[in-house]
């Protein structure tokens, strides 16, 4: 029996430890997969395409006697959790993106989310980044060795004549020793050594917005995967804790990007009656309020408005949100230019909230690209806003203006936890009588000595104890067997679990006996479609 | 694109052709017919060369009106053997009306002729009525039956084929057709859809192994790409690339019988192909070895140096049937 | 004395070889830049930061003796030609990439053309690809080395722990033995022999547009630099025989694209006496007349109307200059959506070129994104579209419905030469009697026996003859002094060249005693600021 | 920002501070005055707080008020030394009108008392008829002009901090004060702009040997980044890093004589740091010897170990003017 164990997710991509019968190899690997599969070496005439019809799958369903589960866009799933599936033929895939994410979706949406993924004769140094991120973990030297053949050198950024191994730009034993061969499996192994590496600091997608800038059919992959952004959106970790480099114009697709501001319009709810809204720049320090410039705004402002702060590539962020992942963590060039496609995309944004949270006064502290998109927004939503600065929004004309724009307002409560609530649990929660203690962000909400929820300063999640997950009336439970936990909830302890439970999510563990909470350490589909490994990281259990 | 052209066939065009030790002056006529019967082969594109809805009067009028302007077109001294091809089977009685048989035979009397046609249409009585006609006593097989048998190998004709016979359909009728006088000729294709370079090759010797007590002759066709067809559909998507020519020599070289062949569009991306850079000259010494079956020309060509000689042997080694193709 | 000849330039970039005394040594390179220039190791009380302003520098005007000479934003040029300049302090300047861009254009403006810059304490693996397109060509190990003290393991995609050594994502010597050190400047150099790869084949553009992606700075600095577009188009070559990758946003904003942009609406003049435009989708294929849709298109318009094809990024590519680059040399990704960006700059060539050249009919043989930039384009224009397609362009339908829409048209004359002598020479020239031999794309321009012009079917040019020259009224002349040239034109020869003239222009040489054709082997500018290496490689001499 | 609140100086408190083997109980003042008259300084921001536009009476009640309410919250006889501060130089008559030097003096008679000063304000006059006032005998000398030298390099006082006195000014002072019965206090700046780390270190080093004739009391400030100076300019645009402390160390373990030193801000960005794990006890070490003047505690906490030292060593070999500052 095979056995497959995932470590670390990062999207569909994922470290592991996969045990063919001859030992464990950590995932993903680059390996003589006929030693793992005897079976492959003597399959002959199974050939299907990916491209063929289901009517040719029917009659020649192909399958290998000791070898992987051989997957197919046209045939229904046969492969059963700690399997490794086999998408044959699948370096063919890359010469039509379209065909290669509508393929993988569809394998990815049928076959059990924890089987081991062989891509054959399809790893290059220059394709193994976005394969990783497509949710594979076992290649073969396949089509490095066909390099060697061809007398190709290969590297992550392109494919070279031989002679280009004595232009020192690899120094590797093989290049040392005229070895194309020895290189080009080296230079395989060591991509796949990078990628693993990004994948543990879930920074993957980092990597592959700057590799796949050498392949045009690459980034349509890319384009496509965020097109299917349902999918997509699923794999993804509800938080991440290092920075999110915004660095492309497709960053402004990444699911996780997407989510955040479809939140933002659907679950968030702003402070009960706060009928004054100030539209704030943002500031490269993270979370905005650290910065001077926001200290300025804050103080100009005294709690008189609701702060809104408008950003690229996220749109809209809330005050309350300002730690929330990715609005605490993305890093963006800044060039003072914002170009059509972002003002086209946040003024959208803006328009939807402000079409859905009507505000008496919309006060427009910004200059540049974010005024011109809160303009735009303005003029689709059919709403008025007032300017309250000319140049620098953080120069003490425009500080004094934004003063005098709201002298006469009353001040409002701050209400940092009913929008934090609304945004992660998608709950109205009355936070009345609730305080805040700590040093900001490092907050805990309570209410004389109970405490509901602290925050997680890496995330910008709050991390409900059992009084807080009692305010939340539903959803985000997980639900177990009639055992009490040791440790982790396993998956195959979990009989139901809510599908809007992402990797990472703070979920409420609920059984006959116990009642825990804990973190979500993957999706709710994957949960339900996994046999093996961790589902929920217990943090503290009730007994019933 | 309707513009009515005065009737002649779909090509036709002289050459030379190996037979018994003899090059000859051939004349090659591609008949437009009522279309193949079969009409189902993945690689072939012939069978949308048919004329529409038409009755059987009509399309005996239009054959012989090709026939006629085939005649007219060449001198019959010019040449000595014939090789008629329609888009399916000439001995169809649907596709070809049986008439027009005996007109051909009338046509090329004293001709050395060979006619493509499905094994399930070689009938006795058909040609022992044909070769009457065909027959002077020039030749002492006037008529040879072409079928496309493709492969010895029943799984593979019908998966990567589609060809809706078996090799037992393929020796019956050749036994018929040696009963009635006529020789056979077995077309084999090299490389067909789902199968690797070393798959197809392996297919191949099989093939050449199993033919020799049913074929007079044989022609080994290295898989071309044609339009319309499911081939066309899979290559495109890079799911078929068309045999090495280096397979198509070795081939040729360790075949226990001479094979002619005929790499139509060698080095041409839908084609049996190289790298682009040997092919040219490849092609040429395969074609020159169809007539003059100069075993040492083939042994020299084969032992040509090129930097996809590399590559290819990989291939051989290292293409399997759920990573294939390998190479464009 | 130093020495230093360019050898291949790529924008900025270039490579070349420098001789300070101590023997030559191939740029762009990292090395001991104190065993180069004694007088570094020496140096004391001489740090002026590239933010201090004139007044200072003025006071305290640094430089050392036995080194390189020092250069700063605030003061005049005192660097000569074959000189090796050093912008000290360079490596603080990545903190800003607004003032990095501002200082970068502002040095390489006031200082001959060939010095070697040497960006002191900057180059990592990271940083060097960007640096050497800002155009540096000398390092050192100072930044390398202080990672490795740090216990920093660099690599081009980022810096790690030094436990990184051991996870197989580098086998270098140094990481054989432990030796972090010795990794990090393996690293760094090489990481300078790609780069220096890609300048040869004039694609380094490329491969920042891909490593800048983990660092934001570098993303903005690459933005600035466009914006600086004057500066930067003059420094592109005017072709490229290579594919230009248009993987990302910033493609658009590429110099060379936006140059072809330019030179469309304003040098561009359409056939005389066409008044049908038919706008056309583009091919994977180039040039698009050797792709199965445009054969297609080609033989429904018959010849009945102006060819326009609209794509993205080049925004609209008439027929003539479909093998001119980069039309004939780009790929894209291609998904079907055109974003708002995209459709922005797109449609707004489209309506200055329709403002300019009025036709009596225009008929949008388009759809999808394409479709839209069109009508966009047309409603900005006040311009009226017929539509002949409704979806697949390529499909009978639609070709049938183009060939119906241009019944009754007359067929105009093919006059390719016309159109590309325009864009290529800024020239509106009588072409008449001149006819076109060969097999596309590979043709030739006569009349009777006399050649005019040939193309280079690598860059899509013309090639005037002596007798095409004569046709060219004027610019793209390079005036020699009074000799006669044996082999290339030489950069103190040159005494006069038309400040159009780019790397790998056409041009006609004018002497007193010779005319000769050529091309150009660096711009204008730089011939006029240089001392040292080729001009014009010469292709025939005439006496005179 | 314009409420008015009762005249009290710029800050004021107590604490400790070493004098001739002793920990005395000091009080420190910082007067807010009528200003530096210099107040060029690049690393100086203390110019900016002075009175505005006022006459040199209203400047004396103001600075008479501030003395008033220092008494007030201090019973004498809870210190035995008093630090005076002034935005520029307390013997400055148009920064501190020379009516409120006696004030002062009678303030603290029988008191240790240190004044700021620049040295063009060190005046024979001035300090015997102020030390009259200050003196009962209690200490041999009761007063100390304490003079931000900085260094003892013109050049680099010039260039990188823009001082506006060379070192011979300082030694006049010097001569003059110990001629009117004062002690010298020299306060000295290290790492100032424009210097790398191991210029900085060498500059330190060679200025204390310079200086040991002419100062009796030594104190080193390891450079800070105050806010609106030029210094903090510089500093946002990554041209100027604050001295490690390992650096401090360093020189406070090789200083002939001991020197006090008050690392302010020290572990911070803007103020001398390492790497922000060892800072905090290297901080508190320095602080400790600085009292107790314990040379072994020095010596341990230069051995101690972080990460962090291999850089600093890195530094030191390898910043250069040409490339600095190699980090943050």
């Amino acid at each position: 029996m095979t056995k497959f164990d995932i470590r670390k997710r990062d999207g569909l991509a994922r470290t592991g430890v996969f045990d063919a019968g001859a030992g464990p190899v950590q995932t993903p690997v680059a390996t003589d997969m006929e030693f793992l599969f005897p079976g492959l070496a003597s399959a002959s005439f199974i050939n299907i395409p990916l491209s063929a019809p289901a009517k040719l799958v029917e009659q020649y369903p192909p399958s290998i006697t000791n070898g992987p589960v051989i997957i197919h866009p046209q045939r229904k799933n046969t492969a059963e959790s700690g399997d490794c599936v086999m998408a044959a033929g699948w370096h063919t895939a890359f010469s039509n993106p379209r065909n290669y994410v509508d393929w993988l979706v569809g394998l990815k949406e049928k076959t059990p989310a924890d089987t081991a993924w062989y891509a054959p004769a399809a790893a290059l140094p220059t394709t193994v980044a976005i394969l990783c991120y497509s949710g594979f973990d076992l290649f073969d030297y396949t089509a490095v060795d066909l390099k060697s053949a061809q007398g190709i050198f290969c590297t992550p950024e392109g494919e070279f004549p031989a002679n280009a191994m004595e232009s020192g730009i690899c120094t590797c034993p093989g290049c040392k020793t005229g070895n194309l061969k020895e290189h080009n499996r080296e230079a395989l192994r060591r991509e796949i050594a990078l990628v693993a590496r990004f994948i543990r600091q879930a920074q993957l997608r980092d990597l592959v917005e700057s590799r796949c800038r050498m392949e045009a059919n690459q980034v349509a992959i890319m384009r496509y995967l965020d097109r299917h952004d349902t999918f997509t959106e699923q794999a993804q970790p509800i938080a991440r804790s290092g920075v999110m480099r915004a660095n492309s114009a497709e960053t402004m697709q990444r699911a996780e990007v997407q989510r955040f501001a479809e939140r933002v319009l659907s679950r968030y709810v702003p402070p009960p009656k706060c009928d004054v809204a100030v539209l704030l720049p943002c500031s490269a320090r993270k979370p905005y309020s650290l910065s001077q410039s926001h200290r300025r705004f804050q103080q100009a402002i005294g709690g008189r408005a609701h702060e809104l702060i408008v950003t690229s590539p996220l749109g809209l962020v809330p005050r309350e949100l300002e730690c929330v992942y990715p609005a605490g963590h993305y890093d963006v060039p800044v060039t003072g230019y914002w170009d059509a496609e972002e003002c086209a995309f946040i003024s959208g944004i803006l328009a939807r909230y402000f079409a859905r949270h009507r505000y008496r006064r919309i006060i427009a502290h910004l200059e540049g690209g974010a005024l011109l998109v809160a303009r735009q927004a303005a003029e689709i939503a059919g709403i008025t806003l007032e300017f309250s600065c000319t140049d620098d929004p953080a120069g003490p004309a425009a500080l004094n203006a934004l003063d005098a724009a709201l002298a006469g307002e009353r001040r409002i409560k701050d209400n940092h936890l009913h929008g934090m609530l609304s945004y992660q649990f998608g709950a109205d929660v009355d936070t009345k009588g609730i305080v805040s203690r700590g040093r900001f962000p490092e907050l805990f909400y309570s209410k004389g000595t109970t405490q509901f929820f602290s925050i997680d300063t890496g995330t910008g999640l709050l991390r409900p104890t059992f009084d807080g997950w009692a305010l939340i009336p539903e959803g985000y439970r997980v639900t177990i067997d009639d055992f009490v936990p040791e440790g982790d909830v396993l998956i195959p302890g979990v009989t139901g679990a809510d599908p809007a439970i992402r990797d990472g999510d703070e979920v409420l563990i609920t059984g006959k006996r116990v009642l825990a909470t804990g973190r979500a350490a993957l999706p709710a589909g994957e949960m339900l479609r996994s046999r093996r490994g961790v589902a929920v990281r217990v943090r503290k259990i009730k007994r019933l | 694109m309707n513009v009515e052209t005065p009737e002649k066939p779909l090509a036709s065009w002289r050459g030379k052709e190996r037979y018994d030790c003899e090059q000859l002056d051939c004349l090659t006529i591609i008949f437009k017919s009522g279309g193949c019967s079969w009409s189902k082969c993945w690689m072939c594109s012939y069978r949308h060369e048919r004329y529409g809805k038409t009755d059987c009067a009509e399309l005996l009028s239009r054959l012989r009106a090709q026939l006629a302007w085939v005649i007219r077109e060449n001198k019959p001294e010019e040449y000595r053997m014939v090789k008629i091809f329609t888009s399916g089977s000439f001995f169809d009685p649907v596709e070809v009306p049986p008439a027009f048989l005996a007109d051909v035979a009338t046509a090329f009397r004293g001709k050395l002729l060979i006619a493509e046609t499905r094994p399930e249409y070689v009938s006795r009585e058909t040609l022992v009525s044909f070769i009457e006609g065909l027959d002077d006593g020039s030749w002492k097989t006037p008529l040879y039956c072409a079928i496309g048998l493709e492969t010895s190998n029943d799984f593979i004709r019908e998966k990567c084929i589609n060809k809706g016979f078996s090799f037992s359909d393929f020796t019956s009728a050749s036994s018929v057709a040696r009963s009635a006088g006529a020789g056979v000729k077995a077309y084999l294709l090299f490389k067909p859809l789902f199968l690797t370079e070393g798959e197809a090759i392996k297919d191949m010797e099989t093939t050449i192994r199993d033919i020799l007590p049913y074929a007079d002759l044989v022609s080994m066709n290295p898989c071309t790409v044609q339009r319309n067809t499911e081939l066309e559909y899979y290559w495109k998507r890079r799911a078929f690339r068309p045999p090495y020519l280096w397979s198509v020599l070795m081939l040729l070289k360790n075949a226990p019988v001479h094979m002619t062949c005929d790499p139509l569009g060698g080095g041409q991306k839908r084609g049996p192909h190289n790298c682009g850079k040997c092919d040219y000259e490849l092609v040429r010494g395969i074609r020159d070895y169809s007539l003059n079956a100069d075993r040492e020309l083939i042994a020299a060509l084969l032992e040509t140096e090129c930097t996809c000689k590399n590559e290819w042997q990989y291939v051989l080694g290292n293409e399997s049937p759920y990573c294939m193709p390998l190479t464009r």
